[in-house]
């Protein structure tokens, strides 16, 4: 099976083209085949993690040509992991998102799973391409598919939207502008060609501008601190079933692209020695995990503090990647995955209390933990691993983080590790004693409010246990797979 | 605002022109392997082909010949032309996209990148056309 | 140095960068805002196109006079690149216009201050 | 235009002429982008695929993928304003 690589998006974006033709005869067509299609990608994403856990990395020359002439597709310790990661929480989410949109967009039920599969299929193939134009493309089109899905939320979602898509259009824009950089000085577009020939213009200045140029962009693209102005709106005001499929992946896929940079084409040397920007990634994302935390206690409406709470959350990771040493890359690793799904988890909560309650004020969630007991089960899960509470998968991720901060002499990052642990358990207890602590009132929350359908519950606990799960196995996941990405920089 | 101008000049210059321009996208599509063109910029004439009916006739009367639900078929069509273009040679040993493991017969490998090239085109054409239409139906779509 | 015409185009392509950059993130008006994002994607396009010339070249289309002379046809690849980068920069200005038209229709604005107001009068 | 978004532009600007120096010069022959990869799609282009426009086969078969890419990115604009702009309710 040496079609694995580039089966995983391509499956992804078949399965687009039939909803569209599909889709127009029967509604519920559209939600199997993107049900299908997500599944199958993720088979081929979990059995090409095991090709490469047993065998060591596949590579893929599409069109039969050769690199640097062709594109070329690689799937290695890192990039099988992530499409594992994204395949799963996305195809969870897909299950999950029936019931919700028929509530919520009921008329735009086609299209929304036509371009929710091109969302996917845009993520996969940044992971999978081993070509920097190639992965423009690809941004492309999860970005614009990630636009149009969040428009059409609350009333004040195209403005969200629209402000998304001009920051994101600045993104993709510098982006290309620094692989232009790239390609001038080096002649070459695929990643491995470029980093073989970079070490001979480590002095250039256009390699400068364009490694500066690519961090500010997939930084944008990252919402990492100060750049992550278009998040809070454009998550608080999507349906919540988008919310669900875009915040739990789109922003780490992003953070994906920096690793990538990072280890293959720059290398850590140049962005070490000759010019350190991960430092300063480093110290950005310090502010962040002060900035979102604090953020996310000032909000009264839950599905907002979630949203600042991803921009603390995200900072984690960029911590862990401007640490640039084995404990902290992993940590950041780690932490992709278990917030991909805690994240997933605690979105899909909100999208269950607006199902049966139609809000989502903090204040106003008194007594549901009697009303909603399983629900509101995964949101305690999800809510002590964010805070870092053992054996939650939380924990692990913070601790390899502080580790990192350790093994680095920074003391000041471990003091923010900790301290932020302390600000996230303030925001998240306050939600959790309304939830149980507090009585209902009667013209607050309907009487009615349950559990919701199995079909949105059930991926709702899975997330929850997954968040467990993984906490108790990370020593595996570490050892077998987040051990061979950091091999490089031992 | 448009599509009521009852003026037999604009009438019949364009169901004049029409026929030229749409020869003349196919020609651009095919043409691209000689010289510029492709399928980005017939697909782009053909569309306009469409605008200018779209503009000159009015709506009603065009959404009969090419109805904004056919549009998108065609987009559609357009882009599983690509992707099985793609998908088939997988099914013949070879890798994604290489033209020189297609089923057809009786060619050497080259000739086959030719014709694979020219069918891919065929696809951009298209969707280009499909879709520069459907933008064009929805952003000049009347409010709701 | 002889490269005053290398250093004048690249100048008036990093010009013309600023300057979509300031429509985006300066103007208030958010259709100026899509001017400024196409502005700013055009020199781009310029930016790699004019990497690609050579003095003496012709385009890169096979000709027997030249064969296969890699020095007398300008650089094909980034044209391809380009050719792609057009298409994404018209599939987002289509989707921005989109938003802008559902925005205007809500509220009845593209002006970021009015608008803003608007939006917390009604929520 | 407020002090920030004056300090992003020239900070940005300084960025492209501070970059110019390096950036090789593309009417030199050891310039990598004419050095590296074109001279092959330049010379095994027509032998290869019989096609006289080297754009048409590096962007139809070489690069065969990033047109696959781009044609899937009009039509997800396309799908996207079916989706952000309905079209029902025109009819009166």
């Amino acid at each position: 099976m040496s079609h694995l690589p580039v089966l995983i998006p391509v499956t992804l974006l078949f399965s687009a083209f039939i909803i569209l033709l599909g889709g127009f005869l029967k509604r519920d067509l559209a939600f199997m085949i993107a049900l299908i299609g997500g599944s199958l990608s993720f088979v081929f994403s979990a059995l090409g993690l095991w090709a490469v856990i047993s065998g060591g990395g596949l590579r893929y020359h599409l069109g039969g040509w050769v690199p640097p002439v062709g594109i070329e597709y690689a799937l290695d310790a890192l990039s099988a992991f992530m499409s594992t990661v994204v395949t799963l929480v996305g195809t969870l989410v897909l299950l999950y998102s029936r019931r919700s949109i028929l509530q919520e967009v009921p008329e735009r039920f086609v299209p929304m799973y036509a371009l929710a599969m091109l969302l996917l299929a845009g993520l996969t193939g940044i992971i999978v391409t081993a070509d920097l134009f190639n992965l423009f493309v690809f941004l492309e089109i999860a970005s614009l598919s990630a636009y149009a899905l969040m428009a059409v939320g609350d009333e004040r979602a195209p403005v969200a939207s629209f402000r998304y898509l001009i920051l994101g259009s600045i993104a993709g824009s510098f982006y290309v502008l620094g692989v232009g950089f790239l390609y001038f000085s080096t002649g070459s577009l695929n990643m491995a060609d470029v980093a073989q020939r970079l070490p001979n213009l480590y002095g250039s200045r256009a390699i400068v501008a364009a490694a500066t140029l690519i961090f500010i962009a997939l930084g944008l693209k990252m919402a990492l601190f100060p750049l992550h102005l278009w998040l809070p709106d454009a998550y608080s005001y999507a349906p919540s079933a988008v919310t669900g499929l875009i915040a739990p992946i789109m922003t780490k896929v992003a953070a994906y692209a920096v690793i990538r940079m990072f280890l293959t084409v720059f290398q850590p040397h140049y962005l070490l020695d000759v010019l350190p920007l991960m430092p300063v990634i480093g110290w950005f994302a310090a502010a962040g995990i002060f900035y979102g935390s604090i953020m996310a206690i000032a909000q009264t409406d839950f599905r907002r503090m979630l949203a600042y709470s991803s921009i603390s959350q995200i900072a984690y990771i960029g911590l862990g990647i401007g640490l640039a040493n084995p404990m902290g890359l992993i940590g950041a690793l780690l932490h992709i995955l278990n917030h991909a799904f805690m994240k997933a988890c605690l979105f899909l909560v909100a999208g269950n209390i607006r199902f049966r309650t139609g809000q989502w004020e903090v204040s106003r969630l008194a007594g549901l933990g009697r009303k909603m007991p399983w629900t509101m089960a995964a949101f305690t899960v999800s809510a002590l691993s964010m805070i870092g509470i053992p054996p939650a998968a939380g924990f692990f991720s913070k601790w390899y983080l502080l580790l990192g901060s350790v093994d680095a002499g920074n003391w000041i990052f471990v003091a923010t590790i900790l301290l932020s642990s302390l600000l996230t358990a303030v925001y998240f207890f306050r939600v959790l004693e309304q939830v149980y602590m507090r009585h209902s009132q009667e013209e607050t929350v309907p009487v009615n409010a349950a559990d919701p359908p199995a079909s949105m519950l059930f991926p709702t606990v899975l997330l929850g246990a997954g968040v467990l799960v993984l906490g108790l196995s990370n020593n595996l996941i570490v050892s077998s797979i987040l051990d061979v990405v950091v091999m490089s920089l031992k | 605002m448009r599509g009521s101008l009852e003026n037999v000049v604009v009438e019949g210059v364009s169901r004049f022109l029409v026929p030229f321009i749409q020869i003349f996208a196919l020609y651009v599509i095919t043409h691209g392997h000689y010289g510029p063109g492709g399928g980005f910029q017939g697909g782009v004439i053909l569309a306009a082909s469409i605008m200018l009916l779209r503009l000159s006739l009015g709506e009603e009367y065009e959404h009969r010949r090419f109805s904004p639900t056919l549009a998108t078929v065609v987009a559609a069509v357009g882009i599983l032309i690509y992707a099985v273009a793609g998908l088939l040679p997988l099914a013949w040993g070879g890798n994604f996209l290489d033209y020189a493991y297609l089923p057809i017969p009786g060619l050497s490998a080259a000739e086959l990148r030719y014709h694979g090239i020219l069918i891919v085109e065929t696809g951009v054409g298209l969707v280009v056309w499909g879709t520069l239409v459907i933008l064009f139906d929805h952003l000049m779509g009347s409010e709701p | 140095m002889d490269s005053l015409i290398v250093d004048y185009n690249y100048l008036m392509t990093a010009s013309l960068l600023v300057i979509g950059l300031y429509g985006m993130v300066g103007k208030r008006n958010l259709l100026k805002k899509v001017i400024g994002l196409n502005i700013f994607q055009t020199a781009i396009f310029l930016f790699f196109i004019q990497g690609a010339t050579k003095p003496g070249a012709t385009v890169p289309v096979w000709d027997v006079r030249i064969s296969g002379e890699a020095a007398g046809y300008i650089n094909p690849l980034p044209h391809v690149l380009i050719l792609t980068a057009i298409v994404v920069s018209v599939a987002t200005t289509g989707v921005a216009l989109a938003l802008l038209m559902t925005i205007y229709r809500r509220y009845r604005t593209l002006e970021e201050g009015t608008l803003l107001e608007r939006m917390k009068q009604s929520p | 235009m407020n002090w920030i978004t004056g300090t992003v532009l020239a900070l940005f600007f300084g960025l492209l002429v501070y970059a110019e120096s390096d950036l090789p010069d593309s009417r030199e022959a050891s310039a990598p982008a004419r050095t590296h990869i074109v001279p092959r799609y330049v010379e095994q282009s027509y032998p290869e695929t019989h096609t006289p426009n080297i754009v048409t086969s590096v962007l139809a078969d070489y690069r065969g993928y990033d047109t696959l890419g781009e044609t899937v990115v009009i039509l997800t604009a396309g799908i996207a304003v079916i989706l952000i702009l309905p079209r029902s309710g025109r009819r009166q």
